[in-house]
């Protein structure tokens, strides 16, 4: 298992450089100075070359690539922002927490919801409950969060003044952010639960359960229950890289001070090592969100255990 | 802990759009950034909110010839480090400041060869050239004084750990959230009267008014125009509304057909309804601009007379043009939802004569690209006259040098400008240089190689228990006497 | 021995598996005889359908000689194989499976003619697909139904049609009947008798069902664990099965007769692992007569009798 | 040749039979009107919208809903009634467009993937690994923010960026079906590589990608108004849904009307993609269906 | 007919699918006495797993549904019972083992703890007991205890069948119903359950339906047969008597069909034609499409259970009623 886990952590390695090779190149290409972006609209030309040089813009590709990928991958040091100057690294760290909270409460959201709904839903397939539980969940993932953050803000920070509308600095601020970036995750967790359930429900183990005498409660949760929850937690997983993502949209909608707005603006500012600094901190995350899942599947689920060795 | 009512008076909340870049005054140029600076830094020379010079750490200045001005420095000015501030802090600030590329051009009269110290409080600074508004430019925050040994000890973080001498030293910084400052006890002057004052970023501009409805925040900059009359109809906030310093035109590439005819851009000068621009963009804030510069700006000429909107006016030039039946050009933008309005609406009025007008959105590299390379047709930028000298303002924008990346992207230049121009930088005769100015303004006025569309404005919110806040026309105003009544 | 139209020697096919080389098909030899069946039976996973791959290079040899009519097709490259598969056709063992969904009968069948160009004009081909329908006892009706509309009998047919359209001269099949329902089953198993006697065919049929086996073989080869144990005429093997392991799985097979002698041979244990298997017998573990030579020394398939081919040390002892 | 010359009639496939499914299911029908209605408004904008998309009128910016302006008009004077009719046009063809370029370069690579293994199947997949580690939606903004606003660049980047799921779901399928017998049976009557994956694996993993692209289509016209949201997408005057979302943001308060109905747009056809979508995973997965 | 242990009267079980009513079970009548072993046989689709779970109660619902008869249990309806008394029954009077081994464990629990779950069902024993008395029962079908903390995919099929064996008689089971129990295994190992089976059942004198295919199965195990043919019970009877007289002509064609081991016969005789489509059972006797020597009545009239012999039941026209009236 331990071995297990290390070769896929070296197998994490050759994905993250090519992680930042792909955002390095795709930020090279983008069109737009820097060293322009940075100085400001009043700036005059002398100045603009003056800067790229400092900033080292004027190497070939792939000396920049090259001094890039040496510094974060042999020392973690991800360099300095244009914009601000400040290391990559810890203005990342500070704002990590908050994204990574902000889809962890989503995802816990989504996870509270959509397990137990899921399963009802499959239990009493067809059922009024079932198809509102189906109905709610399509709506969720048809709202885009950005809609429904706006909405939020217009119902219940606007209109009813419960919400702070914006910033995450206490748990009052988390509560609508977290919900609008949890919606779609709980409808898709709720849909998958119940269609796994189904599967599962179907099988001879259940029948067999049956056959023992077992009460039907104790049939879904203790038979049927773990056996379907192997493709919830994969997506569950899924949810939360997806989240992760998400978080760039529902932290502009709600002004959250995380990664993911930082990646906005920094895209827009051109602001290249924070931005490549910033994917490959969600990339990792969500890597390592993924090998935990996948750890996590030897625990539920005997037979996978069994090819980690 | 024990953070209560009675410590929130203690403590200024100020809103604003963007976090601080840096607090190094040489790396950044950005007005987020120069809003704090203004409390933690000072220059040699202050601009009072009228825009008059008062001593900022000279008490006092002369100039001793054509290139060469003399500074005495206050005695017993201390840095927030303890060390006291000498002329050597101040040679090297600037020196610091030429090498910069965000803010080089602020000071980039001065020779750096010539600097002079004479003792301990006195300094000479030499142009290379005569240059009448280098105090202007000395009293703008880029050329805040630094003190050596703070600079030196930080190396590349000096922008998160900045030493100044001003009323207000860096407390905390969470990067992107809050900016804390903190009273400096030992100011030379008199103290700031808030013991603390805190920046927030609240980038999203409406939520910066629902803050400041509900008391989270005791000021906030940069109000949207549609908040406004919310604003003003709430008994519990204020708003300190204030022309400013900006100006937002739409320049014509005069080197191309059909712009090298005055007489078209007058046309567009009388067939655009300006004011609905404003009031449908920009819900009616700042004014209707008349010439380059807005009336904040020292030595603006406020007799021009307006265009005003007259399309038979327009149509009647245009056929002078022989544009009667109109053509097709093009308008270019950035990326920015003020601009892209502008074009938009500017397009569909411009119909109305027959111009067949295209947006084309540039991604800003490209913008600047294309339009010093003079491959655009019309397109629209906005210039800040940052140090409120019309030098700045009119210089890099209307002399034919300045063509190009310099500045003068509509390629107009006129020899009587030229002239003016150079006359008025190198005269120390303030009357001289605003007659200058004066006819400068009135030939860019005729020969209109702009629309001239707007003269900002600053709109600051403020509860009403604030007082002591005065809006200052460069942006970034000073909160020292600010307080807060309970 | 001209009259053999296939040889098969040292047929090796080993596939790489996590848990290391896994010796599906290990050291295999046997011919077949012009026109006859070689039945090939043996457990779950002892190599049969392996074989029968490698054999139609459907799955490339590790090593060994398959020689069909004189010429060994594991050399052949990519035209002359084309060229041997006319002669050279297979029938899967999953009716569901076999057929491509997304085609109808027609397509199905004249997939090989279609593939080797067989006929310049399209009318031919359509005709020689309701030729091959009618063989199989297919109504022309079905022409235009899909796979998914038959019931498994009629698509083994329609399998069976398939590999016929080429003309081959020799069939490989693979459990045809192992899916289907005895009543089914009888009739397909007629039908391959019917076809093989009209065109002559030679017969390599897979199977684990012993007395499908017998019924439709010539001669019999015994599988267990990737090697042939035991190859002789059906009679011989059935009245006299050589090897322990034959003995044992002839007993096995329920007889449906009430007073049938309760003899089963209960051999202990499960099929080894194919992975990495260790010299000597195959069968050392679960044979009644193990002796040590059995687990050091890998017994050959050897000529016992005239026509009675074994693999076991102990034979001699054991027919005494 | 072509084997439809031996088959003249009409094909009656196993299409036939998931039509009859999908018809039976009520959800998947009130998708299909969605879309249908959908197409159709962007096929007769013209028609349908009272006014033209960038007709301004600067004396009745931001007006509540009413007779004229149905859903108001935005801070133009423009209708948003007729702007989020024609909007419809740019979502589809984003939508479309981009799961297509998604669904063709995926299925490319998955198949030849899927199909070879070994050290190709390595390389692509590693390279969809990377694609995978980014969040799709940060993804399709980098590569937004490196082509540029526009309509075509926004449906390369939601293209691209949906592509690794195209290629794992295509690779998938061909490597369960690549073992299949009636594959075998081709090639054992001599088919090539081109004919096998043609003719035999592609159509079969049809189904998967068919659903898959239904509910991509949702995403990707999600993914697309999200760039417009943040200013990197299709830019106005061009009526995208998102794009007037995000202009909306600012007037939030003063004229809701200005976001509820694109965001409604938005919604609705999302809605009835995905219903169409998991109708379609029901009816073309019969085992599904208790 | 006292000492019947189980009696199936007239049972009749339908499921409703899209493409029709599915008569899956059709007036079934058969009885089992103590210590009995009845086989039922029929090809796919007969309807055999459908009775068995009729009997446990057990049939998926929606969309089966028991539609009408008795399931007499020593004398009580079980068709009459609620939930919670039936759920008393099932794993410890009557057990039920199913037909593939590889799927009718559940993946993520310990074989032992499997089954422990129904020993703690049924009786009234702590946790540590039940799993002391389940490595017991691991033990007596084969398997060293030990493993019983092994996961069902470490097992291999016969084992796993073995494993499923233990669960059902666990609780001392008085009816086993075995659903084709060795279909899924190989021959040799096919053979190693059989015996276990056997021994099992004489051991622990239990009842038992075994359900197959598979005639030659019958023949070893079981004392009485019945033939289904879609839904209907065409013929019942001892082994003995059916084996050797089989009356029915789809019994007859079954025979025909069925390569002998022993004899040298060079073509089989099999029933000509296809099972009729579960929704569309052909009217009067549902085999005569099929039949060789089909009349006239037979398209038109159901035949009725009729006893040729003693305890030899059969369905066909060719034995009318009154010929065999006693
Ligand atoms: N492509 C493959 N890769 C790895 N192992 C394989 C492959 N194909 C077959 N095997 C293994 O080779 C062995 C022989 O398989 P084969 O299919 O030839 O057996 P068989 O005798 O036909 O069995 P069955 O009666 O189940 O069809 C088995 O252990 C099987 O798991
Ligand atoms: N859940 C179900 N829904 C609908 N029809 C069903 C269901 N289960 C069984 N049937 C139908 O009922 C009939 C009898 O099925 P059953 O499973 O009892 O047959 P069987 O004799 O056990 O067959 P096999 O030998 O294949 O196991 C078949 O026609 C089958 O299609
Ligand atoms: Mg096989
Ligand atoms: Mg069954």
């Amino acid at each position: 298992m331990l071995k297990y886990i290390g070769r896929r952590i070296l197998l994490l390695l050759p994905v993250l450089i090519g992680v930042s090779f792909i955002v390095f190149t795709l930020m090279y290409i983008t069109p737009g100075d820097p060293a322009a972006m940075q100085l400001g609209e009043q700036a005059t030309e002398r100045e603009i070359l003056q800067l790229r040089e400092q900033m080292g813009l004027d190497d070939p590709f792939i000396v920049q690539y090259g001094r890039f990928a040496r510094d974060v991958f042999t020392r973690a040091d991800f360099g300095r922002s244009y914009r601000t100057n400040a290391l990559v690294f810890d203005e990342l760290i500070t704002r990590f927490p908050t994204t990574l909270t902000l889809a962890a409460t989503g995802v816990l959201v989504a996870v509270l919801i959509g397990i137990p709904v899921g399963i009802i839903s499959a239990t009493k397939q067809y059922s009024l409950f079932d198809n509102a539980a189906m109905m709610f969940a399509l709506l969720g993932v048809s709202m885009p969060n950005f809609f429904q953050g706006l909405v939020a803000i217009l119902i219940f920070s606007v209109g009813l003044g419960w919400f702070p509308s914006s910033g995450y600095s206490t748990p009052m601020h988390m509560i609508l952010p977290a919900i609008t970036i949890g919606t779609s995750s709980a409808a898709m967790i709720t849909r998958m639960t119940r269609s796994s359930m189904l599967e599962v429900i179907r099988q001879d183990y259940i029948r067999t359960a049956r056959a023992k005498g077992q009460k039907e409660s104790k049939v879904i949760n203790q038979h049927a229950l773990k056996n379907a929850l192997i493709p919830v937690v994969t997506v569950i997983g899924l949810q939360f890289g997806y989240l992760l993502g998400g978080a760039v949209l529902t932290e502009t909608v709600f002004s959250i001070n995380g990664i993911g707005l930082l990646m906005v603006n920094s895209i827009r500012m051109r602001d290249l090592p924070m931005v490549q600094g910033g994917v490959l901190f969600i990339a990792l995350t969500f890597s390592v969100i993924n090998l935990g899942v996948d750890i996590l599947y030897g625990f539920i689920d005997p037979r996978i255990k069994a090819q980690y060795k | 802990i024990g953070c209560g009512d009675e410590a929130a008076t203690d403590t200024l909340v100020v809103a604003q759009g963007a976090d601080a870049d840096s607090l190094d005054p040489h790396a950044t140029n950005d007005q987020p950034s120069s809003r704090v600076m203004k409390q933690v830094y000072e220059s040699l020379l202050n601009q009072n909110e009228d825009m008059e010079l008062v001593p900022g750490l000279a008490e006092e200045w002369e100039q001793i010839d054509e290139l060469t001005f003399e500074f005495k420095l206050r005695e017993g000015v201390m840095f927030h480090n303890g060390e006291e501030l000498t002329a050597s802090d101040v040679e090297f600030t600037l020196l610091r400041a030429l090498e910069s590329p965000d803010v080089g051009h602020i000071v980039g009269a001065i020779d750096p060869d010539g600097f002079e110290i004479i003792d301990d409080y006195t300094i000479r600074i030499s142009t290379v050239e005569p240059f009448a508004p280098l105090l202007a430019h000395l009293a703008h925050t880029a050329s805040s004084i630094l003190n050596q040994t703070a600079v030196e000890e930080h190396g590349d973080d000096y922008g998160e750990n900045p030493v100044g001498t001003g009323p207000y030293m860096l407390e905390d910084w969470t990067r992107g959230a809050t900016i804390e400052l903190t009273r400096f006890e030992d100011f030379h002057g008199e103290n700031g009267k808030m013991e603390n004052i805190t920046f927030r970023n609240i980038q999203e501009d409406g939520n910066r008014t629902i803050e400041l409805e509900t008391g989270e925040i005791d000021i906030a900059y940069d109000i949207l125009p549609t908040d406004i009359s919310r604003i003003e109809e709430n008994q519990e906030l204020e708003l300190a509304r204030d022309l400013n310093f900006s100006t937002v035109y739409l320049g014509f590439n005069t080197e191309k057909e059909p712009f090298d005819d005055v007489r078209v851009r007058q046309a567009i000068n009388y067939a655009v309804n300006v004011e609905s621009i404003i009031d449908s963009v920009m819900e009616g804030s700042g004014e209707v601009a008349t010439g380059p510069i807005g009336p904040m700006v020292w030595g603006a000429n406020e007799e021009l007379e307006p265009y005003g909107h007259d399309i038979e006016k327009a149509k009647e030039l245009m056929e002078e043009a022989g544009y009667e039946d109109g053509f097709s050009t093009t308008i270019w933008t950035n990326d920015n939802q003020l601009r892209q309005d502008i074009a938009q609406i500017t397009q569909s009025q411009l119909e109305e004569i027959g111009i067949d007008v295209e947006i084309e959105v540039l991604e800003w590299g490209a913008y600047l690209d294309g339009t010093a390379a003079g491959d655009h047709d019309m397109f629209i930028l906005g210039w800040v006259t940052v140090t409120g000298d019309p030098d700045y303002g009119l210089y890099a924008l209307f002399h034919s040098e300045q063509f190009g990346s310099a500045g003068n992207r509509t390629f107009w230049g006129d020899e009587r400008v030229d002239e003016l121009l150079d006359e008025a930088r190198r005269s120390a005769e303030p009357d001289v240089r605003e007659d200058a100015y004066m006819e400068v303004q009135e030939i860019v006025r005729d020969e209109a190689p702009w629309l001239f569309l707007n003269t900002g404005e600053d709109r600051t919110g403020l509860r009403s228990n604030v007082s002591g806040f005065r809006n200052h026309p460069a942006g970034h105003h000073p909160l020292w006497d600010v307080t807060i009544e309970n | 021995m001209s009259n053999n139209i296939l040889e098969v020697k040292n047929l090796k096919k080993h596939f790489k598996t996590p848990k290391g080389m896994l010796h599906a098909v290990d050291d295999v030899s046997f011919f077949i005889k012009e026109g006859e069946t070689l039945g090939l039976v043996g457990e779950s996973g002892c190599g049969k359908s392996t074989t029968g791959r490698a054999i139609l290079r459907l799955l490339e040899p590790t090593s060994g000689e398959v020689n069909f009519e004189g010429k060994n097709i594991v050399d052949f490259n990519g035209a002359q194989m084309r060229e041997a598969r006319k002669n050279m056709q297979i029938i899967f063992q999953d009716p569901y499976a076999s057929l491509n969904p997304r085609m109808n009968l027609g397509q199905i069948i004249a997939e090989p003619l279609l593939i080797n160009k067989v006929y310049k004009d399209r009318q031919k081909v359509t005709e020689r697909v309701k030729e091959l329908m009618d063989t199989v006892g297919l109504t022309p009706r079905l022409l235009n139904a899909f796979p998914h509309e038959l019931d498994g009998g009629r698509r083994q047919r329609v399998g069976v049609a398939r590999a016929l359209a080429l003309n081959p001269k020799f069939i490989v099949q693979d459990e045809p009947v192992s899916a289907l329902d005895v009543s089914i089953q009888a009739q397909i198993l007629n039908l391959m008798q019917d076809i093989q006697e009209e065109l002559g065919l030679t017969y390599l049929f897979i199977s684990h069902d012993l007395s499908v086996v017998k019924h439709v073989s010539d001669r019999i080869a015994v599988m267990y664990l990737g090697k042939v144990v035991e190859l002789s005429d059906y009679n011989a093997i059935f009245r006299n099965p050589l090897h322990p392991y034959t003995q044992a799985l002839l007993s096995a097979i329920p007889v449906p007769r009430v007073d049938a002698p309760d003899d089963m041979i209960i051999l202990e244990g499960d099929v080894p692992s194919p992975v990495n298997p260790p010299e000597g017998c195959r069968f050392y573990g679960r044979c009644r007569y193990r002796q040590d030579i059995c687990k050091s020394k890998t017994p050959e398939l050897r000529e016992y009798e005239p026509e009675r081919f074994v693999a076991c040390h102990l034979v001699e002892e054991l027919q005494k | 040749m072509d084997v439809k010359t031996i088959v003249p009639e009409k094909r009656k496939s196993q299409w036939a039979e998931v039509w009859k499914r999908l018809i039976r299911n009520k959800a998947a029908i009130a998708g299909m009107i969605v879309i249908l209605i959908l197409i159709l408004t962007a096929i007769f904008a013209d028609f349908i919208a009272p006014y033209h998309y960038s007709d301004q009128n600067l004396d009745n910016v931001r007006a509540a809903p009413s007779s004229d302006h149905w859903f108001g008009t935005d801070n133009f004077g423009r209708d948003i009634f007729s702007r989020v009719v024609y909007g419809s046009r740019i979502s589809i063809q984003v939508g479309f467009i981009a799961v297509g370029v998604a669904i063709v370069v995926g299925g490319i690579l998955g198949s030849v993937a899927g199909y070879y293994s070994g050290r190709i199947d390595n390389v692509i997949m590693r390279l969809m690994d990377v694609l995978l580690a980014i969040p799709g939606i940060l993804l399709a903004i980098a590569i937004a923010a490196a082509l540029g606003p526009g309509l075509v660049n926004v449906m390369i980047a939601v293209g691209i960026a949906s592509i690794p799921r195209y290629a794992r779901i295509v690779r998938a399928s061909v490597l369960s079906l690549r073992d299949q017998e009636f594959v075998e049976a081709a090639r054992a009557v001599g088919a090539n590589d081109f004919r096998i994956i043609t003719k035999y694996i592609l159509p079969n993993c049809m189904a998967p990608i068919i659903v898959q692209g239904t509910l991509g289509v949702a995403e990707a016209i999600l993914s697309a108004a999200g760039l417009s949201f943040i200013g990197l997408g299709i830019q106005p005057p061009i009526p995208e849904w998102g794009a007037m979302l995000s202009t909306a943001r600012v007037y939030i308060r003063d004229a809701w009307w200005m976001s509820i109905f694109p965001g409604l747009a938005i919604m609705i056809t999302i809605f009835g993609l995905n219903l169409l979508g998991d109708g379609l995973r029901d009816a073309l997965d019969p085992r599904l269906k208790s | 007919m006292a000492k019947d242990l189980l009696n199936v009267k007239n049972l009749s079980i339908q499921y409703s699918t899209d493409e029709g009513v599915v008569k899956a079970v059709d007036n079934m009548t058969f009885e089992i006495g103590v210590g009995e072993t009845i086989g039922i046989v029929g090809e796919t689709g007969a309807g055999k797993t459908t009775t068995a779970l009729g009997i446990m109660q057990l049939v998926p619902n929606p969309p089966g549904k028991i539609v009408q008869g008795e399931v007499i249990f020593k004398g009580e309806d079980l068709l009459k019972k609620n939930d919670e008394e039936m759920r008393k029954i099932r794993g410890n009077k009557i057990s039920m083992i199913f037909q593939d081994p590889m799927t009718s464990l559940n993946p993520v629990m310990t074989t032992e703890d499997q089954i422990a779950e129904v020993i703690l069902l049924h009786q009234d024993v702590d946790s540590k007991e039940a799993k002391e008395k389940a490595r017991d029962m691991i033990e007596t079908v084969g398997i060293p205890r030990e493993r019983g903390k092994e996961y069902p995919h470490q097992f291999s099929g016969g084992m796993r069948q073995r494993i499923v064996i233990a669960i059902a008689l666990a609780c001392n089971p008085e009816l086993l119903i075995a659903d084709e129990p060795t279909t899924a295994l190989d021959v040799t190992i096919q053979a190693q359950v059989l015996k276990l089976m056997k021994r099992l059942k004489e051991d622990f004198e239990t009842s038992m339906i075994m359900i197959t295919h598979d005639l030659g199965v019958v023949a070893n195990i079981c004392d009485k047969v019945a033939i289904m043919y879609t839904g209907y019970v065409v013929e019942y009877a001892k082994v003995r008597d059916l084996y050797n007289n089989p009356l029915h002509p789809y019994t007859q064609g079954l025979f025909g069909s069925i390569p002998n081991v022993e004899a040298d016969e060079k073509r089989l005789n099999p029933i000509k034609g296809l099972m009729p489509d579960p929704t569309e059972v052909p009217e009067g006797c549902p085999f005569n499409p099929r039949c060789p020597k089909v009349m006239d009545v037979c398209k038109s009239v159901l035949p009725q259970r009729v006893e040729v012999e003693d305890g030899h039941y059969v369905n066909c026209h060719l034995y009318p009623p009154e010929e065999y009236q006693k």
